[in-house]
């Protein structure tokens, strides 16, 4: 028998399949727009394909804590928030002297509110390289501290979904406020570009979408590299019974610390790369009701199941867009309609669907979903 | 009358029970052994409505039960005692045994004398959780539990596990009094040979899902069915 | 060629947003309507395509993309938030459209793409104000509102206004709620004891959307009644009264260009049209209704002007354009895309209308940049003659050049 | 101020010499014209013409039902029925019949001029046979002090019989007193009783009077004042607390259903919140129907709506529990997909029924109001809601705790298998455990429908507090749920004062996350080794 | 020898019961303890004292002499190297057998370690080895979960074996188990014994009999009697609460 290399390893059916069809996108798409005239793709969608890329991105982060670790996060949307705004500072800061008051330094809100410096917190920020660093150590560093008083007082289920979305919420006030610094409740908005590309030129779309597809891939590849790893196994028992978990001698906050800190970063990348493409972060990222989103993209796709929760968030981003335009009166039916369906005829989510027609066996067993919830 | 007629039970794909019957009559003890994961605990479930059976038919009393909810099982006589004890843990021991009220009439929602008698320990404790419970009281407690329930099938898959000799003693006492009260039919699981030969009227001996040997007690041969329970 | 012209909606018709804008789309569908009934624009029929933004911003840049892009709409009419309006901004300016904006807002802003018919703070808050001082009597001032940038902004303008006239800091109270709020308790009576303490005190309330409701509950049983503490709102209209009962409520203020009251054969025949199209004799119209009104016939007139409907054409023909209003004057669209509008200082009555005790001469020429606020009272706007939308005066230069 | 105080009190004694000049027909007459201010001095005038109709008048002025008719220009008295308006004179009472909408003007008031009509008004009503009335009056006259009324006060003070009414007279007096030049006794005296009324107005008042008066009565009066901010940093505390309990019955009622569908059960029910928007709905629906069939009804309509709310939230839930729910138990996580589907569906249902605008929801006259206890005014619609929160509270618990079904209910949630075993009609019981937390939020919006917005939006607006507070609380035991309502209810009323509303949330918020660090299993956690299994 | 485990006037109270009363109790290094008594006498709660499940209100609980007990959780008591088997069978429903006992094999424990793990050959072969031992070699690659309740009891003997741990608390082995099988256990845990010290609890006196090994009495948390298995069956008291008669 040949021997695969060790990445391969990771890439089983599913994942391969949907990289491949992932692949296709990236290459297909910007090619295209580029090789052929009139764009055959239209430069809204490929911000829309982006837009859903950077959700799948984040779908995958909280598959990777809740489906294999057991950690219902329902703060999510913070750590992809924050990644966002650490992208949008540097973002404000490029626009420079461009800004409708024409302040070198000051972004416009600061302007119109009286600032006469910048605040510490905005320093660096013009770097592109510590604005990106930020994007993930921020997020990374809140998980860090949150986690770590968490799992060591032992916080788990019910209790610990409502502290997640307990700090979200609180940041979504705090970050209402217009003292914060951060724009209140309009955000940051009004961006000109990126590392000198214009933000509203196709090739700058293509390429934030060529990495948004990047940073996909990579984010499925590390998950699974860490979920089919031996650590995988013990966050799936911790996930399933992390009291026995302790008493053979894992630390259990270390581990779940751990996926939870990977899985905050992820979410930051997301956020970083969502905010470029949509062109505005406003604190409605850290509602509480869009980090219950995520979770219902995952438990839509297959939770689980990695390649899953990315689908379920590319299949409620598509539902949500078609549907707002083709019902816009009464899509809620249809969304709402489509979860319930979901729920009851897919207990595997849509993923356990597709799988169990090609006749294959979803998740990590039939037995999981009973033990684990 | 229980009357277990050539059941199939599937878990999956996978085949646990494998055209198994036997009978069950009131004032006897019939008694299942074998070693584990023959398909014992399986058994039980079928009857008390658990599982449901893919071959084959349930008769209680005359009535064929095979489709029928647990819950009127249980209305229609039956009771067990499941392997795990499976107790209420936030219900306290007083809530627990209270459970069995359910299919009693008004007038007769009262835990029998007999459950305290057999079980002191569960008078003293009647204030406390279910759960908090050690394994042996928790044992007890199902046992009792399935008492109130007045059944005319009781059903018990391994009672004595985890419970210390003296009661052990008494709980056989006890099955022996029911048994002999004559309005009772008992099924009883068990792996503790003596406690089962002690006891029973007819056994079965299970294998892979079968029942390989079965008999009255006098045909019950010591040595033979010791060598069927081991490997 | 296309045989009909197509009219973006862009409101958020669920989430917490649906409860205005919903409105909104209706009145577009039968401005709409109305006008293919008078025969369409430029002989073409017109086609209202209605999009759902949910009150989510992300996503309402999404859907402006959508409706030029895929939709193909020469026009949008849409928003209500600031940050609907600074999400989608950057789309109509990158794919050169036109956005119609229907709601008072905190100025500071002025785009090549978009046209603002709602109120600048100098339409709304500042001649209520001088209508309370004047009027009321006014010597102690709460300035309560929502927590963002609107009422901020408006309060801040407000405050410098206030010290102009001399007002002490001490008179002045500002409180800020989050989004929402529903327990006013705490705030009311900290509202009655500052205005116990001898002088004549009002309320200025930016306080926005769903928190008004249970606002003037507690102020209506707290029993604070306008004579003693007079509240002048800038984001209660006859919509949102319409949840609640007015009667403990009679005499407390709100500013606006238009009221549903004012007696004009103009507004009749909108109210006669609304509720025939509703279907619902119980509706009510408001003032960014009126808005997207005079917007909306403002871009007609302009596109017959221009003869096509070509975004750089109609831009360029908008300034100047005149529309009637509902309240009996003529709006006209200034270089600095925004309007003139008339500003009305209304009291509530126990029928849930506002009943006119004060109005301005003349119609009120929008203000994009604020004269109270330091840094922008240097800037201007003028898309015809400067072509810039924030024009230095001082150092003469546009925005960043 | 003092300039206005003059102002009116020159007006009122002018009017009264020029009384014999102006009839109140010529004065009724001019009352359309001019300014607001202009209508102000002839409304002190009509107060001034001791003509019996003057009341009458001033009082429709006041109600803002004065309208001139376009056809004959008489003023009229206009009294609504329906969209109809029928006019009489009001000075010759003739009845002029149906008028057209648009067939007569109003005569505008404003506040100020409202202002003006009420000092007006008072000096002709304090003898007036209705004591509310008298009060009213009274009050006018603390509110506008003229020491020149100072002794018709105190001949109406000696007359009052009403404890009430009496009191206030005696506070107009006491300002009046101090205004004027009043002789030291009586001002000492007044000062008395203004440091017994104790309020920030009446604090106001005797500051001044420390800063002008000499001698005793300055020194009473800034002891007074003194003896004023003690009290009232006491009174604050109370109110403080008050408030808080207020808040706390509140986030109760909302959080209750849920104690119930998610503590008890452990559904994550998204759809708890547009439970309670359904029982909003409901008393909306009553409401109208009491408006347009019955409206003498309309102070019963709550307790009509009740029950109503109950089993229309409860029939939901039951719908919501057999339609979905039950295919999901032993996959708890999947109920929060499921339900938060049925909850946009339901938030669509109600727009597109009752439209996306708020919806009136009326206080019957008992939850209207509020009376004063010390310094601190107590609302009639919270207290109620207070009580019936706690209401609800027990009956649920005894519910739960002392009836077989509430036994029922936990068995089967517990283990649904085993009670099943046990004879327990297991679902049966987990439609009437459902039917019930929905019963009981629906039952919350009967309540919230009196404090908050009725819109589709209601739900959203709860649902993350009502899972704070039970979870806060501890998962499964609803008297942690009361303790959590409350408790949250108090910090945050304490913090808002210092912080302003939005830290205080935010306090709030970071308190919680702490807290359950403390005790990750919420305040009354369940513990035992049952649960650490 | 030197003492392994020491429990030195152990209390523990539940709401004002006293589960644990005065206890103490020492053990030596490589011995081989029965523990015997009533239901409810504090035996498993003894366990969890000594694993950091439950901390005693007052007592010392000393390791090797020297490790505070009482201050270590269960991860910490696990690494020290006590490993448990559970009254209640408790493994990784939603994992195979196989890897149940991979999960519980002695290896570094640390996050890295395990991120970067990858199995041995020794690995599968003592993997192997103790699948063969338990009888489980044919459901190696089955869902834990779907394990009868007697195969779970074997899967948790399997599991404290695969941690190789120096003190075995062994709570209840023979439940469940066939009289032949409950022999096959004995035997085995005496061979473990001496290189490792073992308690055992147990209800079944046949099989304490096979142990043949110093019993401790349990009584209302308290040490009633100790001694050889003979020595405490002949205790009045011991008869009274305990065994019956
Ligand atoms: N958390 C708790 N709350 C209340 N009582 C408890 C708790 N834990 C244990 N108990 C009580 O402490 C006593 C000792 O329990 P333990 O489980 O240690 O007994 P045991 O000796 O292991 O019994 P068995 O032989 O039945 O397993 C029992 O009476 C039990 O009910
Ligand atoms: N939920 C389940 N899913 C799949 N297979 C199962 C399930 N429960 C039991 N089995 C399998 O069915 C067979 C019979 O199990 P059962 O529990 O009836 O055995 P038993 O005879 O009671 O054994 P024990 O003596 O160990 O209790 C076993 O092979 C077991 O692995
Ligand atoms: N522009 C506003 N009202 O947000
Ligand atoms: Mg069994
Ligand atoms: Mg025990």
């Amino acid at each position: 028998m040949v021997r695969r290399h060790p990445v391969l390893n990771l890439v089983d059916r599913r994942m391969g399949i949907f990289l491949a069809g992932l692949f296709l996108l990236t290459v297909a798409i910007p090619v295209g727009n580029l090789a052929m005239a009139g764009q055959p793709v239209p430069s809204y969608i490929v911000a829309l394909l982006g837009k859903y890329l950077c959700y799948a991105l984040l779908a995958v982060a909280l598959d990777l804590v809740w489906g294999y670790c057991g950690i219902l996060s329902l703060g999510h949307g913070a750590f992809f928030a924050l990644g966002g705004y650490a992208m949008g500072m540097h973002l404000m800061r490029e626009i420079g002297a461009r800004g409708v008051y024409a302040n070198p330094v000051l972004p416009d809100f600061m302007v119109f509110l009286n600032w006469d410096s910048l605040p510490w917190y905005w320093l660096g920020f013009d770097m592109f390289g510590f604005a990106l660093a930020m994007a993930l150590l921020v997020p990374g560093l809140l998980a860090f501290v949150f986690g770590w008083f968490a799992f060591r007082s032992r916080v788990t289920g019910v209790y610990l979904s409502i502290i997640t979305q307990a700090m979200t919420y609180a940041l979504m006030l705090a970050f209402f406020r217009n003292e914060m610094g951060f724009g209140g409740y309009n955000g940051l908005t009004d961006f000109k570009d990126v590392l000198g590309f214009s933000l509203q030129a196709d090739s700058t779309r293509a390429g934030l979408f060529v990495l948004s597809a990047l940073a996909l891939a990579a984010g499925l590849l590390v998950s699974k590299a860490i979920t089919s790893s031996k650590l995988g196994k013990v966050l799936i028992a911790i996930r399933d019974a992390e009291s026995r978990t302790r008493f053979i001698g894992y630390r259990v906050e270390e581990y779940k610390l751990f996926v939870f800190v990977v899985s905050a970063m992820m979410a930051g990348l997301a956020g970083a790369l969502y905010v470029p493409q949509v062109g505005i972060i406003n604190p409605g990222e850290f509602s509480p009701a869009n980090s219950i989103g995520i979770v219902i993209w995952v438990a839509l796709g297959g939770r689980g199941t990695l390649v899953g929760a990315a689908m379920g968030a590319i299949i409620v981003g598509i539902a949500q867009t078609l549907f707002t335009s083709w019902f816009p009166e009464l899509w809620l039916f249809a969304l709402g309609g489509l979860f319930v369906f979901v729920t009851i005829f897919l207990p595997d989510g849509v993923l356990g669907l597709i799988e169990s027609r090609l006749g294959r066996k979803a998740g990590p067993g039939a037995a999981a979903k009973e033990a684990s919830a | 009358m229980l009357e277990v007629k050539t059941v199939d039970l599937h878990y999956g794909a996978a085949q646990a029970l494998r055209g198994v019957s036997l009978t069950a009559a009131p004032g006897r003890v019939t008694t299942v052994l074998g070693r584990n994961g023959v398909g014992k605990t399986t058994l039980l479930k079928s009857i008390v409505g658990r599982q449901s059976i893919s071959g084959g038919a349930i008769e209680w009393e005359g009535q064929d039960i095979s489709r029928m909810r647990a819950d009127l099982r249980a209305r229609a006589g039956i009771a067990s005692v499941p392997q795990g004890r499976e107790i209420f843990p936030l219900l306290t021991v007083q809530e627990n045994l209270e459970t069995g009220f359910s299919i009693l009439p008004r007038g007769q929602r009262k835990v029998p004398d007999e459950v305290f008698e057999l079980f002191p320990v569960l008078r003293q404790m009647l204030g406390r959780r279910g759960g908090d419970l050690s394994g042996g009281q928790q044992q007890q407690l199902a046992i009792g539990r399935a008492m109130v329930m007045k059944p005319r099938l009781l059903v018990l898959d391994e009672p004595t596990e985890g419970i210390q000799p003296s009661v052990i003693q008494d709980i056989g006492r006890a099955i022996a009094y029911l048994r002999d009260r004559g309005d009772m039919a008992i099924l009883l699981v068990e792996q503790y040979f003596d406690f089962a030969r002690d006891l029973c009227d007819t056994f079965h001996v299970m294998e892979r899902g079968q029942i390989i040997k079965a008999g009255t007690r006098a045909e019950m041969n010591e040595e033979e069915i010791r060598g069927m329970m081991t490997v | 060629q296309e045989d009909t012209i197509k009219v973006g909606i862009l409101h958020s018709l669920s989430g917490t947003m649906a409860i205005s804008e919903t409105t909104l789309k209706d009145a577009m569908l039968m401005l709409v309507e109305q006008q293919n009934a008078a025969g369409g624009v430029l002989g073409k029929t017109l086609e209202p395509v209605v999009v759902d933004i949910a009150s989510d911003w992300p996503l309402a840049n999404e859907k402006a993309r959508q409706l030029i892009e895929a939709d193909g709409v020469d026009v949008v009419f849409g928003c209500w938030t600031s940050s609907c309006r600074k999400s989608v901004l950057p789309v109509f300016e990158e794919l050169n459209s036109i956005l119609f904006y229907p709601v008072q807002y905190e100025g500071e802003e002025s785009q090549r793409n978009v046209f603002y018919t709602g109120a600048a703070p100098n339409q709304q808050a500042i001649p209520a104000v001088d209508y309370l001082i004047e009027t009321e009597g006014v010597e102690r001032w709460v300035l309560a509102g929502t927590d963002y940038v609107y009422p901020r902004t408006t309060n801040k303008i407000l405050e410098a206004y206030l010290k102009d006239k001399g007002v002490a800091e001490e008179d002045i109270m500002i409180n800020y709620t989050p989004f929402g709020h529903s327990d006013w308790q705490t705030i009311v009576s900290d509202i009655a004891e500052f205005g116990s303490a001898g002088k004549k005190t009002a309320v200025v309330s930016t306080i926005n959307g769903d928190a008004n409701v249970p606002f003037y509950k507690e102020l209506g049983n707290k029993g604070i009644s306008a004579e003693d503490i007079p509240v002048v709102a800038f984001s209660v209209g006859e919509e949102e009264l319409s949840g609640l009962d007015t009667a403990p409520l009679v005499g407390h203020l709100a500013a606006w260009n238009y009221f549903m009251s004012i007696d004009t054969p103009e507004n009749d025949a909108f109210i006669e049209s609304w509720w025939e199209f509703i279907g619902n004799e119980d509706r009510v119209t408001n003032d960014p209704m009126e808005a997207h009104y005079i917007g909306f016939n403002m871009w007609v007139k302009a596109v017959e002007e221009a003869g096509t409907t070509d975004a750089d054409a109609v831009i360029a023909a908008l300034p100047g354009t005149e529309a009637p209003n509902l309240t009996g004057g003529i709006s006209t669209m200034l270089p600095n895309h925004h309007i003139t509008k008339p500003v009305f200082v209304g009291e509530i009555q126990d029928d849930g209308q506002f009943d006119v005790v004060w109005e301005t001469d003349d119609l009120v020429p929008g203000d994009a940049w604020s004269d109270y606020l330091p840094e922008s009272a240097p800037l201007k706007s003028d898309w015809v003659e400067l072509e810039c939308g924030n024009y230095n005066t001082e150092t003469e230069t546009c925005g960043a050049e | 101020m003092a300039l206005l105080r003059v102002l009116l009190a020159a007006a009122i004694t002018c009017a009264a010499s020029l009384a014999a000049a102006q009839s109140l027909e010529d004065l009724v007459a001019t009352l359309p014209e001019g300014s607001y201010d202009d209508r102000g001095a002839v409304v002190a005038q009509i107060a001034g013409t001791g003509d019996d109709r003057a009341l009458k008048v001033l009082e429709s002025l006041l109600e803002g039902d004065l309208e001139v008719l376009d056809s004959n220009g008489r003023v009229v008295e206009i009294r609504s029925e329906g969209r109809d308006d029928f006019a009489t004179d009001i000075l010759t009472g003739e009845d002029y019949g149906e008028v057209p909408s648009r067939g007569s003007s109003r005569i505008r008031v404003n506040n100020s001029l409202r202002r003006d009509i009420r000092a007006a008004m008072g000096t002709m009503t304090l003898r007036h046979p209705d004591p509310a009335r008298r009060l009213a009056a009274a009050q006018a006259a603390f509110r506008s002090p003229d020491p020149d009324q100072a002794e018709l006060l105190s001949e109406a003070l000696a007359a009052e019989t009403d404890p009430q009414v009496a009191e206030a007279l005696s506070r107009a007096v006491a300002v009046a007193a101090l205004e004027g030049a009043a002789p030291e006794a009586a001002q000492l005296e007044a000062v008395a009783v203004l440091s017994e009324m104790g309020n920030t107005e009446a604090r106001t008042i005797l500051a001044a009077a420390a800063a002008d008066a000499e001698g005793p009565v300055a020194e009473a009066a800034s002891d007074a004042v003194r003896h004023i901010d003690q009290m009232q940093r006491l009174w604050g505390l109370a109110q403080n607390v008050w408030f808080g309990l207020s808040l706390g019955s509140v986030l109760l009622l909302a959080a209750i259903g849920l104690a119930i569908t998610f503590g008890v059960m452990g559904v994550i029910n998204m759809a708890h919140g547009e439970l309670v928007m359904i029982g909003a709905y409901t008393t909306f629906v009553v409401q109208e129907a009491i408006r347009s069939s019955f409206p003498a009804l309309f102070d019963w309509s709550l307790l009509i709506a009740a029950p109503l709310a109950f089993a229309v939230a409860g029939g939901v839930g039951v719908a919501i529990e057999r339609g979905v729910v039950r295919f999901l138990y032993g996959r708890p996580l999947e109920t929060l997909l499921a339900t938060w589907g049925i909850s946009l569906m339901l938030q669509q249902a109600v727009r597109s029924i009752f439209g996306p605008n708020n919806r009136e929801v009326g206080n019957p006259s008992f939850m209207s109001g509020a009376f004063e206890l010390g310094q601190m005014t107590v609302t009639w619609n919270r207290l109620w809601i207070l009580v019936f929160a706690l209401a609800v509270f027990a009956v649920l618990l005894f519910v739960l705790k002392k009836t077989p079904i509430g036994l029922q209910m936990r068995a089967v949630t517990q283990n649904r298998a085993m009670a099943s075993n046990m004879g327990i009609r297991t679902g049966w019981v987990d439609a009437m455990t459902f039917g019930l937390g929905a019963g009981i939020a629906g039952l919350a919006g009967v309540a919230l429908s009196q404090i908050d917005n009725v819109s589709p939006n209601l739900g959203q607006s709860y649902i993350v507090d009502s899972f704070m507070v039970v979870v806060f609380g501890g998962a499964g035991n609803i008297w942690g749920t009361l303790a959590g309502a409350f408790s949250l209810g108090i910090a945050n009323k304490f913090l808002e004062p210092w912080t302003g509303a939005v830290l205080a949330k935010i306090l709030v918020l970071v308190f919680i996350i702490l807290f359950i660090q403390k005790r990750p299993r919420g305040l009354f956690a369940v513990r035992g080794r049952a649960v650490d299994a | 020898m030197s003492t392994q485990l020491l429990l030195d006037g152990v209390n523990r109270s539940f709401d004002g019961f006293k589960a644990i009363n005065d206890l103490s109790l020492a053990v030596e290094k490589g011995e081989l303890r029965a523990i015997i008594g009533p239901n409810g006498a504090g035996k498993t709660t003894m366990m969890d004292i000594i694993t950091g499940k439950t901390r005693p209100d007052t007592g010392r609980v000393m390791w090797n002499q020297s490790v505070d007990l009482t201050r270590t959780d269960e991860a910490g008591s696990a690494r020290l190297g006590i490993g448990r088997k559970f009254q209640k069978p408790t493994v990784f429903e939603t994992q195979t057998v196989e890897d149940n006992i991979a999960l519980a094999l002695k290896e570094d424990r640390s996050v890295w370690a395990t991120l970067f793990h990858r199995r041995s050959a020794e690995d599968t072969r003592r993997i192997g080895e103790l699948l063969e031992l338990v009888k489980l070699s044919h459901v190696a690659g089955w869902m834990a979960g779907d394990l009868s309740h007697g195969q779970k009891q074997w899967l948790e003997i399997g599991m404290l074996l695969a941690q190789d741990p120096e003190l075995l608390l062994v709570d209840e082995p023979a439940a469940g188990m066939t009289d032949a099988e409950t022999m096959r256990t004995a035997e085995l845990l005496r061979q473990i014994a001496g290189r490792h010290t073992v308690i055992v609890v147990e209800h079944d006196m046949d099989f304490v009999r096979a142990l043949d090994c110093r019993v401790t009495v349990l009584h209302q948390g308290h040490v009633l009697a100790e001694g050889s298995l003979d020595h405490v069956s002949a205790n009045e008291q011991v008869i009274e609460v305990y065994l019956g008669r």
